[in-house]
């Protein structure tokens, strides 16, 4: 069994091995810890120019990493949470996404930015920030989520590999998942994936939703309620056929995501699917998302905030018009509500 | 040195500590919900700023913010409670460790972002200037901070409009698990690269709270006599993890000979210990303090844990004001 | 006859006048040129307290007007280009949007920020950025985005003196726009303008789409068509009612934005409208906005880059299935294709 | 000095003064359709720096770039293609007169975010040291980017990791319409600021090619001889607009006396005047170079004028690129 956390260290490692061209670096990379076990080892693997800590300076390491790939190399950056990205917002929208388009074509930057999203247990307003939607409004990004723990290798090597500044999003709460399988091969950025199979509903997920999704579109299949359930994995380039396909047959769209709702990524995916699948669909297109409004530390304030499995049965019940029974799920649940899972005491 | 002010930084040192380790103790129980860092061990220079600095000047400070508060008189019901993620909390639940906040005694607000609250200070230290008083902004920071484009670009600004500000750099050596020297260059150090620019600056030893008393009385002063800003850092060292209530030396990330080093200077024994050789503190009266102490935070503790949670309909409000709060008067 | 500029000059001033805790900063504020004419003469009548220059600190100057209005004043803090205030995002978001929220309604943050819209002449990818969808995206942000001469200081009143923090959007090409009636009253934030009225389409536009909206509308008009035009003039808070009630009249949304397509603005609008006035729908809601790529230097690669008047009533002749002429809109043009009139001559 | 090299200096200065020249002469034409940032006047340092640095050397620079990209040895015809918005453009008109780019001779771009590039070129420093050539990377910069966040940032990883980088800050005293003295605290020039941060850093006479030259040179060859990174501050004097072809001193922004006395130290004349004192120059030689370059400059506004505008279709072209471009070896 490995986890996610294996899988993305793995990756790093193979990259590292297989082209004397990547670096990686970013707060606590060398660390004991290893960014949530993330870059373990690494530094003395591959020696301190390769891999190392940097200091608090994320603006600047962002054009650092701009820099190096323009040099060359193909730098991975780790922030431990989006949130400290946010100072890096010019590098990354005025230099790392336009450098290839403003110098017509010249010169690629192969650069990847991994932060971490970060979910519970008092994280509070700005250590939970999910603004996937920035990037992805923004043409020269590519930007990956990853949720399941056998694709997150796969689609970390791509994304080192790619070209293009990939923004490279992984979920606090999926470091500890787990997989039996796993590939070494990079997965192309653009195809999501289609987990489960079914006609009543096209469920849309990215990242930890995913996680949500699988747990309650299985509940339900007992139930006689069968959906198609899409892993986006990559947000740009988005897979709209796959998406657009399965509308067409099922008619029903639940698009699931981990940001704030307005004017973040559901909204588009709903727009793009009514423009594209209007006479296929039967119901308006549906969403579950963060609210409106930030998450709080208090774990009574949280109870409510993000959407879990028994929201998204509950939804797809109404929107097939079924009696749904979200006990099963309910009975599963072992952790706290701010928790992934027992393993995880904190403190962040 | 006088017995009210031994017995004043000795009272706010041991305060500190017995609320963090008091965090500590109790941490595991899973009650307290949030990422929590701990000061112990930097109580001495909180604890001689708040000897110095008046309800009237404005204080922030960031992820490690529990001492800076309560040494600008931050209700420590209310931190306490916050970081229980009541509805008494400072910030009512909404903030945790990291977000403190008692403005009816100046303390603005600490931020979990690491400078995010650098340039915040500066323009309380406009707003202050513009009203003319003799009050003046404190903004305390870690190491780490000065490793931010932020610092720089504050500095600069409260420099040019020779604002009232004061910068305090507590410098333990550690961002999370990194030493300085992975993270700046060590050619020069810390205030003497702030220097640079123009600005008082002065180092000290941050486990001598007399000493650190001394420096921040002499620098308020001429800030508050319109001298302009001061950066003033003092070495200090932290007990406990990074974040978190546990020691982490097992980790091997500081070296054994720096840790005791460091330890033979803890700060409330070694100040005492001269204390009472000057006849400034009896150990009979330091044990009443303590006790005091002891249940001032035990009762701090007991409101917390009486206190109600938030109501879940909290968690979508506050996001728009719908009225001005402060007052340029 | 006054002009765009004029008006929030004027806003300013009367700010100023009426309460002395408004502070105005910022790059150039008190230039020669007075930020294309906004600022002039307000330093010398509010002296260099409370009106001033600024370094280049787009970020910490955010954090310093964020303090200044936590010690009671009401800053207004403009940056010459959007593009630039990207390196103030951690101050906008991780503080200022967040600060009400995170201490519990302890305190507001009463500032304003203003951020200029680049187009065209040469302009180029980092000076032509239109990412109010970033900015509508979080919660704890106003975002205004004035069209019309007349509503310019109503709005900037508003916004100045809200207590909130507002993003106030002025597009480069409206600032020569003019107007005879102008209010000295604030108006409120959160209320869209019903322009034009007409049952065969639902316009909805934001800043300078709603000028090419306006010609377009009033052009059709004259060939039989009449559309609801609806000018946002805030996109948060956002008067979903005054969209809703037209759209269930007409059946028919067409939404306008100068930001990129996809994870825009438009796509909520999309979403939301899809939501809440599905069975009025006859057709697919549309939309009109930039590209998803950036505008290019040239003049040659940005014939085609914005939504002219042109591409308006062509959709809204597409939407209603009418024979439309777009020959009375070619034939008014006079500028080039570059710059909002013959009066702009460069070089910015 | 030498014969060669005082005429590597005068020729590097007239070649950027008459493009400078030629480009605001024509730009009423409307032809040249994007924001342009003239260097008249500011030709010394980046002629002397020309004379210093290798094709293999990298630099990268801000808005008021054509200088920089002449001096690193940039196509002249790609660059005013550029600026007229044609295909033949060194950005095949995507970029402007903002976004210049040569990477066969190492200019690795220009960007119009001011402070943008500093990490840019910090980065390129790094994989310099990497690669463990005795190239370097120079970075122009103006003296409002001192002010950004971002600079200190750079400064502080370049010297922490000892990178062959050489700040080069242009100080023309205005940042746009606005004065030193508005934006940065006066107690310290902006090489004092930078020395405190314990690098090498000089400041010199940005209208004397001849003594820029020699700094420069020593300079460079610390940095090749692993040295680390160094700072170099030239004051400076901008002939025309910030942006645009015209002259704006009627505006009265900047003093009549600063403006005289800048004039009286015009770097060509200034330098040449010397020149052929010293009889490394003669007028004849000096009237046929300018001559040659007159019709290099006439050659290139030609060749951008016949050249094509790009086809429509590239607007939506360039977003995402299908392969690598640049290796590390
Ligand atoms: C911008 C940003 N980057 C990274 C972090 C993660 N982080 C939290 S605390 C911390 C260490 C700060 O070190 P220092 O300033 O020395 O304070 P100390 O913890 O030692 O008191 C870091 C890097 C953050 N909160 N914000
Ligand atoms: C981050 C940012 N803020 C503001 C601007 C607007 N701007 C363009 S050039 C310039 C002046 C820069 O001055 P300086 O660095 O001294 O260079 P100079 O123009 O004098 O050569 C400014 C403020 C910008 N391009 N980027
Ligand atoms: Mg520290
Ligand atoms: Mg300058």
């Amino acid at each position: 069994m490995r986890t996610f956390a294996n899988e993305i260290r793995d990756g790093l490692d193979q990259a590292l091995s297989d082209d004397p061209s990547v670096l990686v670096f970013g707060l606590g990379v060398p660390d004991p810890k290893g960014v949530f076990g993330t870059t373990l080892d690494l530094q003395e693997k591959y020696g301190e120019k390769r891999v190392f800590d940097m200091p608090t300076s994320e603006n600047a390491m962002t054009g650092i990493a701009i820099g190096a790939a323009l040099g060359g190399f193909k730098p991975v950056l780790t922030h431990q949470r989006l949130d400290f990205a946010l100072l890096s917002m010019d590098q990354l929208v005025n230099n790392a996404a336009k450098w290839h388009f403003m110098f017509g074509g010249q010169r690629n930057v192969p650069i990847t930015i991994r932060m971490i999203l970060g979910r519970g247990r008092g994280q509070g307003p700005p250590h939970s920030q999910n603004q996937q939607s920035w990037f992805a409004h923004n043409p020269g990004l590519k930007v990956v989520m990853p949720a399941l723990a056998s694709d997150a290798k796969g689609l970390l090597l791509a994304s080192i590999f790619d070209p293009n500044p990939v923004i490279f999003l992984e979920h606090r709460w999926l470091h500890n998942a787990q997989t039996e399988e796993a590939t070494d091969m990079p997965i192309p950025l653009g195809e999501a994936k289609l987990l489960r199979e079914g006609d009543a509903v096209t469920v849309v997920s990215v990242s930890y939703m995913t996680i949500e999704a699988l747990h309650a579109v299985d509940v339900l299949k007992e139930q006689g309620i069968s959906c198609d359930l899409i892993d986006l994995r990559t947000v740009t380039p988005i897979d709209w056929a796959k998406i657009e396909t399965s509308v067409k047959k099922t008619g029903k769209l639940l698009m699931l995501d981990t940001g704030f709702k307005s004017f973040g990524i559901a909204g588009e995916i709903l727009a793009h699917v009514t423009e594209s699948c209007w006479s296929s669909l039967q119901l308006p297109p549906a969403r579950l998302t963060a609210p409106d409004y930030s998450e709080s530390t208090s774990p009574a304030l949280t109870k409510d905030y993000h959407v879990r499995a028994e929201h998204i049965a509950a939804k797809i019940g109404e929107m097939t018009d079924k009696p749904v029974s979200i006990e099963p799920i309910l009975n599963q649940r072992g952790a706290a509500h701010d928790v992934p899972g027992t393993w995880f005491t904190g403190p962040f | 040195m006088t017995p009210e002010l031994a017995k004043t930084l000795s009272h706010g040192m041991r305060r500190i500590r017995t609320v963090e380790e008091t965090i500590a103790a109790r941490y595991s129980e899973q009650e307290m919900r949030c990422p929590t860092h701990l000061s112990s061990g930097q109580e001495a220079v909180p604890a001689a700023i708040s000897a110095v600095l008046r309800p009237t000047d404005l204080a922030v400070s960031g992820h490690r913010a529990h001492a800076h508060y309560l040494a600008k008189g931050g209700s420590l019901k209310a931190m306490i409670a916050e970081i229980y993620g009541r509805v008494t909390g400072c910030a009512r639940g909404k903030g945790g460790s990291m977000h403190l906040i008692d403005e009816a005694v100046g303390f603005m607000g600490s931020t979990a972002i690491v400078g995010g609250t650098v340039p915040v200070g500066v323009g309380l230290g406009y707003s202050l200037m513009l009203k003319g008083t003799d009050d003046i902004a404190c903004i305390f920071l870690g190491d780490a901070v000065v490793e931010t484009g932020a610092f720089y670009e504050s500095l600069n600004f409260a420099i040019l409009k020779n604002l009232p500000v004061l910068f305090i750099c507590e410098n333990n050596f550690y961002s999370v698990y990194s030493p300085l020297s992975v993270r700046q260059s060590h050619i020069k150090a810390i205030h003497e690269k702030v220097a640079g620019f123009g600005i008082t600056t002065q180092d000290g030893d941050g486990n001598d709270a007399a000493s650190a008393h001394e420096i921040i009385t002499k620098t308020v002063a001429d800030i508050r006599a319109g001298k302009g800003p001061a950066f003033l850092e003092f070495s200090t060292f932290r007990f406990r993890e990074h974040c978190g209530p546990n020691y982490d030396d097992d980790l091997g990330y500081r070296p054994d000979q720096f840790i005791e080093g460091w330890n033979a200077r803890e700060p409330i024994r070694q100040f005492e210990t001269r204390a009472i050789e000057d006849g400034f503190l009896t150990l009979a009266g330091i044990d009443q303090m303590q006790e005091e102490i002891e249940n001032e935070v035990k009762a701090a503790f007991d409101f917390a844990r009486a206190s109600d949670f938030p109501p879940a309909g909290e968690a979508s409000q506050h996001i728009f004001a719908n009225q001005m709060k402060g007052s340029w008067k």
